[in-house]
C-alpha cells in the first residue's frame, strides 16, 4: 500500500511539472469522470477477487443494463427504469455466483460463457443504440456536486460503504475468509456458498450501475459498450495488490489501482502520445508499477 | 424461413424465390453494420429470398471460415459486409472455387475477385464535412479530429483525409488529431472528447469519423459548456445524429452513408446476378449532405 | 454426558475404511485413540465432526440420537474438533480466526475492541498467553498455529472435544501447556477424544484407549492394563520385536564437517561433523533453529559466514539442484507445503528427484521408471501396495511420508538430512523408517535426523546434538544419553 | 475425459441428425482449417496453466507476428521470414516467462500488459494490413495433404509431439509438478524459474506459429486480428478439465475442449442461428457442458 501512494505522487509530479494541462480545473474534472467506470468496476471485481473467483462478465453487463435503463424509461419512471436494470445486473451476477458455488464450477469458464451469453442479450434487447428523449435520462451522469461530478461521489460512496463493508461486517469478512481457506469457512458453520454468490452479485451491482452512468453520461446506450472493461478491472485490483488465488487485497490499494490506471492514459493522452505507441508504453508502465511494488512487498518481508 | 407461397408485392421476381443469399458480416457490432444486415434481410424479405446471416465478431479468420460454413450450406450467391477489413482473399478464393457471386457492400476489397460493390465513397463525404466546416467557420480556427480506430482502419483513413484535404490547405485552420481512438462508439467520443478539450479549449469544430463517436463528443462539449463555441460534423446519417442535427444545435452536418440504401440495392445487385443480367461491376451511392435544411427529409425517410 | 459411537461404517468409493467402529466416553474422561497410519482415525474424526457423513450405525449423546449432517450440526450438539491440518485462515488475524462466524457487533458493525478482548481472554484461558490476537495467523509459527485452532475450539465450550493429533507439532513447554489444559477441560467434566501417534503421552493422559487396525477396533482398554508394547502389537498386528536397530559399528571418516555456519537471526556458529556410517540426531525445541539450519546446509537459503565440506572439500550450495548433485538429500518437515505434489500421483511423487535418472533418448523410459518406484513401494511397505498411480493426497500422512523418504533414496544421496521424518508416523512404520535409515548409515551414508521426539532422538542415532537459541548447546552419545539430560541442554540458560 | 468423449460423440450425432450440411466433405475440412488457431493457442496456453499461470498476450503475439512475417517476405525468402516472426513469439514468451519466473510478478497482470505492448507493437511495425503479393505465402494456409488442411496436420503434430513431452520427458514432467506444488519441485533439485519461462516460451511459439498461419490462410495480415482469442484458448483448456490453479489438464482433453467449442460454432452456424443468438447460445452450450463434465467428476470420486 504505501509504495502504492509514493508511486501516485510520482506520477503526479510528472504529470504537474511535464504537462501543463494537468493540474487545469477541466482535466482534473475529466480524470475524477474517466475513472467511475473502472472504479465501480473494480470494486465488484474486488470482492469476487476475494473470494478466489474472476468476473469477466462485467463489461458485457454494462452493455446490458445499459441499453436496458435507455430502453425501459419509454415505459417507466427513469429511477424505476435504472433500479430494473441494476437489479438486472445483480441478477445476472446471482446466476453467475449459484453456477460458482453451487454448482462448483470454475468461476474463469462460468463468467466467461456469461461475458458472451449477456452481450448476445443485450444484442438482442436493441441492435441499435438507444437515445432516450427525456434529457432526465442525463442527470445522473452530468449532474456535478460542486465541483465534482455527482457520479464521481457515487463511485467514491461505492468505496467508502464498500470499504466499511469488507473490514467491519460480518459478511466482509467472511469474503476474505473464503479466499484464504473456504473450509474453514465452512466449518465455522458459516455458508461458503452464500457469501460466494453475494460476492458476484456485488460485481453484477456495480457492474449494473457502472453501465446506467455510462449510459447517461453518453446520452446514448449502445450494446456494443463495454468490450474488454474487465482487464482493466482485474489490472485495477493486481495493480493495488490484490492475489488472484484470493484472500487478499483491499478496498484502498484497489482504488490506487484505478488511480494509477487513470494516470497513465491521461499522462498518455496529455503528451498527446500517438494511440499505439500509448498502447505500446501503457503495458510498459503497468509491468513497471508491479515490479515497483513487488520490489518493495519483498523488502519488507 | 422466410421465403412464402403468397406472391409479394408485385416486386417480388418469380425466379428469387427459393434463392438463398448469405450475408457474411466482418462485425456486427456496431449500428452502422447492423442496419446493413437488417437492411439485406428486409430487402430479402420482400423478395421471397432466404438470407443465411454470419457475424465473424471482427475477426478475419472467422470470416473466412463462416464463408466455408455458408458454402456449406449451399448459398446461390453471398453477400460480404466487410467492415474495415481490406481484403478477404481467402474467403473470395473459396467463393470463386465454389463458383459462387460475390456482391460486396459498403466495403470494397483492395485484391481479389468480386462480382460486384456497392458502396459509399468515403473520402468524398470527408471532403463534404471540410467543405462545410470552411463555410460554417470563414475566420478558420482549430479544428479536431476524433478518429475511430485502430489505425489499419482504412475507412476512417478515407473519412479524415478527405477532412484533411478540404481544410488542410487553408492556413485559417489548424487541425487537431486526437491521440487515442474513440471506437466507434459513443462512450468512446465523449471520453476522447473529453481529454481533447482538457489541452485545448479553443476548438471551433470537431469532425468524428462516424456520428456514434460525435454524439458522444456533443455530449462531453455540452457538459463542458461550450456547445456555443464548438460545431460537430460526423458520417453515416445514424438517426440519433439527424434528430440532433434537425434540432439546430452545434451539430451541424453529417454525410450520408446510409446502411438501409446499401444494403437493399447490395441485396437486389445479387438477385440480378443470379437472374444473369449484366450488371454494373462498382456502384457507387451517392452520400448526400445533411444539414439542418434537410435533415427531417432524412428522419422521415429512414422512419418509414 | 455420554458419546456414545456404535457400529459405524464408512466407505470411501468402492473402499471400506471403517469396518463397524464402537467407542463410548463419558464427561471428565479421555479417550485415546491409536492405530496405525491410515487405520482410519481421522475418519471416525471427520464423521464425529460432521465432515463427513457415515454409512451406516449410530452417534449417540446423551441418549439423544445424533444425525451430523454437516460440522455446523456437531457444533450444534457441542462437538468441536481440531484437525489434524491446519486450517486457520492465514490472511486474517488470530482474533478473527478464534472468533470466525461469531465476531461480536454493534449497529451491525464488528466490535474490534470487544473481539480482541474475547480473543485475548480465549487464549489466556486455554493457557497460551504468549500469542497476539492481532497477529495475522500465517504469520505464526506451526506450534503457535496450533494452539490457535485448539484455543478456537475451545471459544464455543463444547462438551466433546476431538483432537487429531495435536501433539505432532508441539514440544516443550508448549507440549505442557496443552496437558495442563486437557487436564483443565478434563475437570469441567468434558469428553476429550485423544488422538496420538506419541503412545508415553497416551498412557499419560487418557482414561481409556481405542486401538484401531484396518478400521476395526481390535481392543478398548485402560492404561494401567497395558503396555507400550501391548499397544504397538495390536496396532500393528504382529509383534515388533525391537523398535530401534543394533548399534552400529564404529562410524568412518569425516563426510560432512559444518564449522562456525552463521545465519543472523536464525542460527549462530554452527560446528558438527557428520561422518561416513553415522546417525546423528539432532534435538531441539520448536524454533531453535534446526529446521533452518537443515535449509542452509541443503543450499536453500545463502550461508552468511562459516564452511561447509564434504570429504574435506569445502561445498558452496547456491540452490538445492547443486546440494543434490554432491550427494544430499533433504526430507522436510512440512510434507504437504515442501514434500510432496498433491496432485500428481505416488509414482510421480517418487520419481520427481529422478526424473533425468532413467531416460531413453530425451524421453522418460516410462517402463523403468515405473518397476523402481513398485520396487520403493514394496520396500517402504507404502499402503496401498497398488497405490502407484493414486493420487498421493489420498494416502495416509504415514505413507505420504514414506512415499517422500522413497523419493530422496532413488536420488542416491550420500548425506541424508531428516527434518522430523516420523511426525504423524505410526510405529511400525517408524520401526521400518529407523531400519531403512539403519541400512543406509550401514553403508557407509551420514544421516542426520532431526527430531522433537525424545525417545527416538536418542534411540535411533549414534550421538545426538542439541540446539537451543540458534546454537550448538550440547553434544551426548546416545548410548550414554538419558532423556533428561538432553532436555536439559534444550532449555538451559546460556552460561 | 471419458465423458468429454461421450459428448462429442452426442454433439457430432445432434448435428449430422439435424442437418444435412454436416457430414459433407466442405463441411468437414472447413471443420478442420477452422480450429487450427484455437488449438495451436490452446496447447500453448494448456502448457503455462499446467504451472499455474496464465497468458492473456496470445492473441496479440498471433497479430504481430502475421504482420511481421507478411511484411517481412519483401526482403527475405518466405520460410526465413516465418521462422524470423515464429522467432519473435519465442521471444515474447520469454519475456513474459522472465517476468513471471524471475521476478515474481502476477502472470495475470504481466501478460495483460504484454496483450496491450505487443498490440501496440503490432501496429507500430504496420499501421496498414500487408497483403504479400507473392502467392508463395499463402501456400502454407492453404495447401492440403490428401484431404487434410497442411494446418490442421502442423496442429495435430503440435498436439502429439506436445503430448509426448508433457507426459514423458523430465521437463514435461517438471512443468506438471511445478502447477502442484512449485516449492516441493525447487527442493526436489528442479529449476522453477527454467521450466516456467519455457512453458510461456512455448505459448509464445504456438501463438507465432499461429499468427503466420493465420495470415498465410486469410491471405493478408492485419495488425488488428486475434482480439480475445486468448479467451478461447483458455475456455478449451479448461472445457477439457485443466484447472486454473495449476498442475492438472491433459494434452488430449484440452484437444477435445477445442474440438467441443469448433462443433459449437458450426453447429450454431450451420442451423443458421441468428448472430445474436448464436452468442446468447455459444454461453450457454459452454455452461452445459462443463455442468454435465462437473457431474460425472463428482460421480467418479
Ligand atoms: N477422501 C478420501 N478418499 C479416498 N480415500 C480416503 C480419503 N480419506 C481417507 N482415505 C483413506 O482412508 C483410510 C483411512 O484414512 P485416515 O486418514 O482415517 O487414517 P488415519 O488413521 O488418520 O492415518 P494417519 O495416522 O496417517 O493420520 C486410508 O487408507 C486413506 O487412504
Ligand atoms: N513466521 C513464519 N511464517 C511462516 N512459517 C513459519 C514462520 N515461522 C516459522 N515457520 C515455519 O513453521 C515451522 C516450525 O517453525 P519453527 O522453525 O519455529 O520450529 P521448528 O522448525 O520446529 O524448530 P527448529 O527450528 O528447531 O526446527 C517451520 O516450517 C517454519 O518454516
Ligand atoms: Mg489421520
Ligand atoms: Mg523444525
Amino acid at each position: 500500500m504505501g509504495i502504492l501512494v509514493v508511486l501516485l505522487v510520482v506520477m503526479v509530479g510528472v504529470m504537474a511539472l511535464s504537462t501543463d494541462g494537468f493540474l487545469t480545473e477541466r482535466n482534473l474534472t475529466n480524470l475524477l469522470k474517466q475513472m467511475v467506470t473502472t472504479g465501480l468496476l473494480a470494486f465488484g471485481m474486488l470482492v469476487v477477487i476475494l473470494t478466489g473467483g474472476i468476473d469477466l462478465s462485467v463489461g458485457s453487463v454494462v452493455a446490458f443494463t445499459g441499453i436496458v435503463s435507455a430502453g425501459l424509461i419509454a415505459d417507466l419512471p427513469i429511477p424505476v427504469a435504472m433500479a430494473v436494470a441494476i437489479a438486472a445486473g445483480i441478477g445476472f451476477g446471482l446466476i453467475n455466483g449459484i453456477l460458482v458455488a453451487g454448482f462448483n464450477l470454475a468461476p474463469f469458464v462460468v463468467t466467461l460463457a456469461a461475458l458472451t451469453t449477456i452481450r448476445g442479450l443485450a444484442f438482442v434487447y436493441s441492435e441499435v443504440p438507444i437515445s432516450p428523449s427525456d434529457p432526465g435520462f442525463f442527470s445522473l451522469g452530468t449532474a456535478m456536486v460542486g465541483p465534482i461530478p455527482l457520479t464521481t461521489v457515487i463511485m467514491f460512496a461505492v468505496f467508502i460503504v464498500g470499504g466499511i463493508f469488507l473490514s467491519q461486517t460480518p459478511a466482509g469478512r467472511a469474503i476474505y475468509a473464503i479466499g484464504g481457506n473456504a473450509e474453514t469457512v465452512r466449518l465455522a458453520g458459516i455458508s461458503v456458498r452464500k457469501h460466494v454468490v453475494l460476492a458476484y452479485a456485488i460485481s453484477g451491482a456495480c457492474a449494473g450501475l457502472a453501465g446506467v452512468i455510462l449510459a447517461s453520461r453518453v446520452g446514448i446506450a449502445q450494446p456494443s459498450v463495454g468490450v474488454a472493461f474487465e482487464l482493466d478491472a482485474i489490472a485495477a485490483c493486481v495493480i493495488g495488490g490484490a492475489s488472484l488465488a484470493g484472500g487478499r487485497g483491499s478496498v484502498r490499494a484497489a482504488f490506487g489501482g484505478v488511480l494509477v490506471l487513470a494516470l497513465i492514459n491521461n499522462l498518455l493522452n496529455l503528451h498527446g502520445v500517438q494511440s499505439y505507441w500509448q498502447q505500446v508504453l501503457k503495458g510498459l508502465i503497468i509491468v513497471a508499477v508491479i515490479l515497483v511494488q513487488r520490489r518493495s512487498q519483498r523488502r519488507r518481508t | 424461413a422466410c421465403s412464402s407461397d403468397k406472391d409479394g408485392d408485385g416486386s417480388g421476381d418469380g425466379k428469387a424465390k427459393g434463392r438463398t443469399v448469405g450475408v457474411a458480416n466482418f462485425t456486427l457490432g456496431g449500428p452502422y453494420f447492423n442496419g446493413m444486415d437488417r437492411a439485406i434481410k428486409a430487402q430479402a424479405e420482400s423478395k421471397g429470398v432466404t438470407v443465411i446471416s454470419t457475424d465473424a465478431n471482427g475477426d478475419a479468420a472467422k470470416l473466412a471460415s463462416n464463408v466455408e460454413d455458408l458454402i456449406s450450406r449451399k448459398v446461390d450467391a453471398v453477400i460480404i459486409s466487410g467492415g474495415p477489413l481490406e481484403s478477404a482473399p481467402a474467403a473470395l478464393n473459396s467463393l470463386k472455387a465454389a463458383k459462387i457471386p460475390v456482391i460486396l457492400v459498403d466495403r470494397k476489397f483492395q485484391t481479389g475477385e468480386y462480382t460486384s460493390w456497392i458502396g459509399p465513397d468515403n473520402q468524398r463525404i470527408g471532403v463534404q464535412d471540410g467543405e462545410f466546416l470552411a463555410k460554417q467557420l470563414p475566420d478558420g480556427g482549430k479544428v479536431a479530429i476524433i478518429k475511430g480506430g485502430p489505425a489499419d482502419n482504412s475507412i476512417g483513413l478515407a473519412r479524415t483525409n478527405g477532412l484533411k484535404s478540404a481544410l488542410g490547405k487553408d492556413s485559417k485552420f489548424t487541425l487537431v488529431e486526437a491521440p487515442d481512438f474513440g471506437n466507434w462508439g459513443s462512450d468512446g467520443g465523449l471520453a476522447v472528447m473529453e481529454s481533447l478539450l482538457a489541452s485545448h479549449k479553443d476548438l471551433k469544430a470537431v469532425f468524428c469519423e462516424n456520428d456514434a463517436m460525435c454524439l458522444g463528443a456533443q455530449r462531453a462539449i455540452a457538459n463542458a459548456n461550450l456547445s456555443s463555441q464548438i460545431i460537430i460534423a460526423g458520417v453515416d446519417g445514424q438517426l440519433e445524429a439527424l434528430q440532433e442535427i434537425a434540432k439546430g444545435g452545434n451539430y451541424v452536418v453529417t454525410g450520408l452513408n446510409s446502411a438501409d440504401q446499401i444494403g437493399r440495392l447490395g441485396l437486389d445487385r445479387a438477385i440480378e446476378v443470379l437472374d444473369g443480367k449484366n450488371v454494373e461491376k462498382d456502384t457507387v451511392v451517392d452520400s448526400p449532405q445533411i444539414t439542418k435544411q434537410n435533415a427531417q427529409e432524412f428522419i422521415d425517410k429512414s422512419k418509414s | 454426558m455420554t458419546l456414545e459411537v456404535r457400529a459405524v461404517r464408512k466407505a470411501y468409493g468402492s473402499v471400506e475404511v471403517l469396518h463397524g467402529v464402537d467407542l463410548i466416553g463419558n464427561g471428565g474422561d479421555v479417550v485415546a485413540v491409536v492405530g496405525a497410519n491410515g487405520a482410519g482415525k481421522s475418519t471416525l474424526i471427520k464423521i464425529l465432526s460432521g465432515a463427513e457423513s457415515l454409512d451406516s450405525g449410530e452417534l449417540w449423546l446423551d441418549g439423544q440420537r445424533l444425525a451430523l449432517r454437516t460440522p455446523h450440526d456437531a457444533q450444534a450438539a457441542g462437538i468441536r474438533t481440531v484437525y489434524q491440518e491446519l486450517t486457520l485462515i492465514p490472511g486474517l488475524s488470530v482474533t478473527e480466526n478464534l472468533l470466525l462466524g461469531r465476531m461480536p457487533r454493534r449497529a451491525g458493525l464488528i466490535d474490534w475492541t470487544e473481539a480482541h478482548r474475547r480473543a485475548r481472554t480465549l487464549l489466556d484461558e486455554a493457557g497460551f498467553s504468549g500469542i497476539d490476537p492481532a497477529t495475522l495467523a500465517g504469520d505464526l509459527t506451526v506450534a503457535r498455529q496450533q494452539m490457535v485452532e485448539i484455543a478456537k475450539a475451545l471459544a464455543s465450550e463444547p462438551r466433546v472435544l476431538v483432537l487429531d493429533e495435536p501433539s505432532a507439532v508441539l514440544a516443550g513447554r508448549d507440549l505442557d501447556a496443552l496437558f495442563a489444559l486437557i487436564r483443565r477441560l478434563q475437570e469441567r467434566g468434558v469428553l476429550i477424544i485423544y488422538v496420538s501417534h506419541r503412545l508415553a503421552e497416551v498412557t499419560e493422559l487418557a482414561t481409556s484407549i481405542v486401538v484401531i487396525r484396518d478400521g476395526t477396533v481390535v481392543k478398548t482398554t485402560e492404561p494401567a492394563r497395558t503396555s507400550e508394547n501391548e499397544l504397538i502389537t495390536l496396532m500393528a498386528g504382529r509383534k515388533l520385536e525391537r523398535i530401534y536397530p543394533d548399534a552400529r559399528p564404529e562410524p568412518g571418516g569425516e563426510l560432512l564437517t559444518v564449522r562456525g555456519l552463521s545465519r543472523p537471526g536464525e542460527f549462530e556458529n554452527v560446528s558438527f561433523t557428520l561422518h561416513a556410517g553415522e546417525i546423528v540426531g539432532m534435538f531441539g525445541l520448536v524454533g531453535a533453529g534446526r529446521s533452518e539450519l537443515a535449509r542452509c546446509l541443503f543450499g536453500d537459503t545463502r550461508v552468511a559466514s562459516g564452511t561447509v565440506s564434504l570429504d574435506g572439500t569445502p561445498v558452496r550450495f547456491d540452490h538445492p539442484a547443486a546440494a543434490i548433485s554432491a550427494g544430499l538429500a533433504l526430507v522436510t518437515e512440512d510434507r504437504k507445503r515442501t514434500g510432496m505434489v498433491a496432485s500428481m500421483s505416488v509414482r510421480d511423487n517418487i520419481a520427481l528427484a529422478t526424473l533425468h535418472a532413467r531416460k531413453r533418448g530425451p524421453l522418460i523410459d516410462r517402463r523403468r521408471q515405473k518397476a523402481t518406484v513398485n520396487e520403493m513401494i514394496a520396500k517402504f511397505d507404502i499402503r496401498p501396495d497398488d497405490c502407484a498411480a493414486l493420487p498421493i493426497a489420498t494416502l495416509s500422512g504415514g505413507n505420504q511420508q514414506k512415499s517422500i523418504l522413497a523419493k530422496w533414496l532413488l536420488a542416491g544421496p550420500r548425506v541424508l538430512i531428516l527434518d522430523e521424518p516420523t511426525r504423524g508416523v505410526d510405529m511400525a512404520t517408524r520401526v521400518d523408517i529407523y531400519r531403512t535409515i539403519d541400512a543406509l548409515a550401514r553403508s557407509g551414508h551420514a544421516v542426520l535426523l532431526i527430531s522433537s521426539d525424545l525417545a527416538e532422538v536418542i534411540g535411533a542415532t549414534d550421538r545426538v546434538l542439541v540446539m537451543r537459541n540458534g546454537q550448538i548447546s550440547g553434544e551426548i552419545r546416545s548410548d550414554t544419553a538419558t532423556e533428561d539430560q538432553v532436555l536439559g541442554y534444550s532449555i538451559r540458560e546460556a552460561a
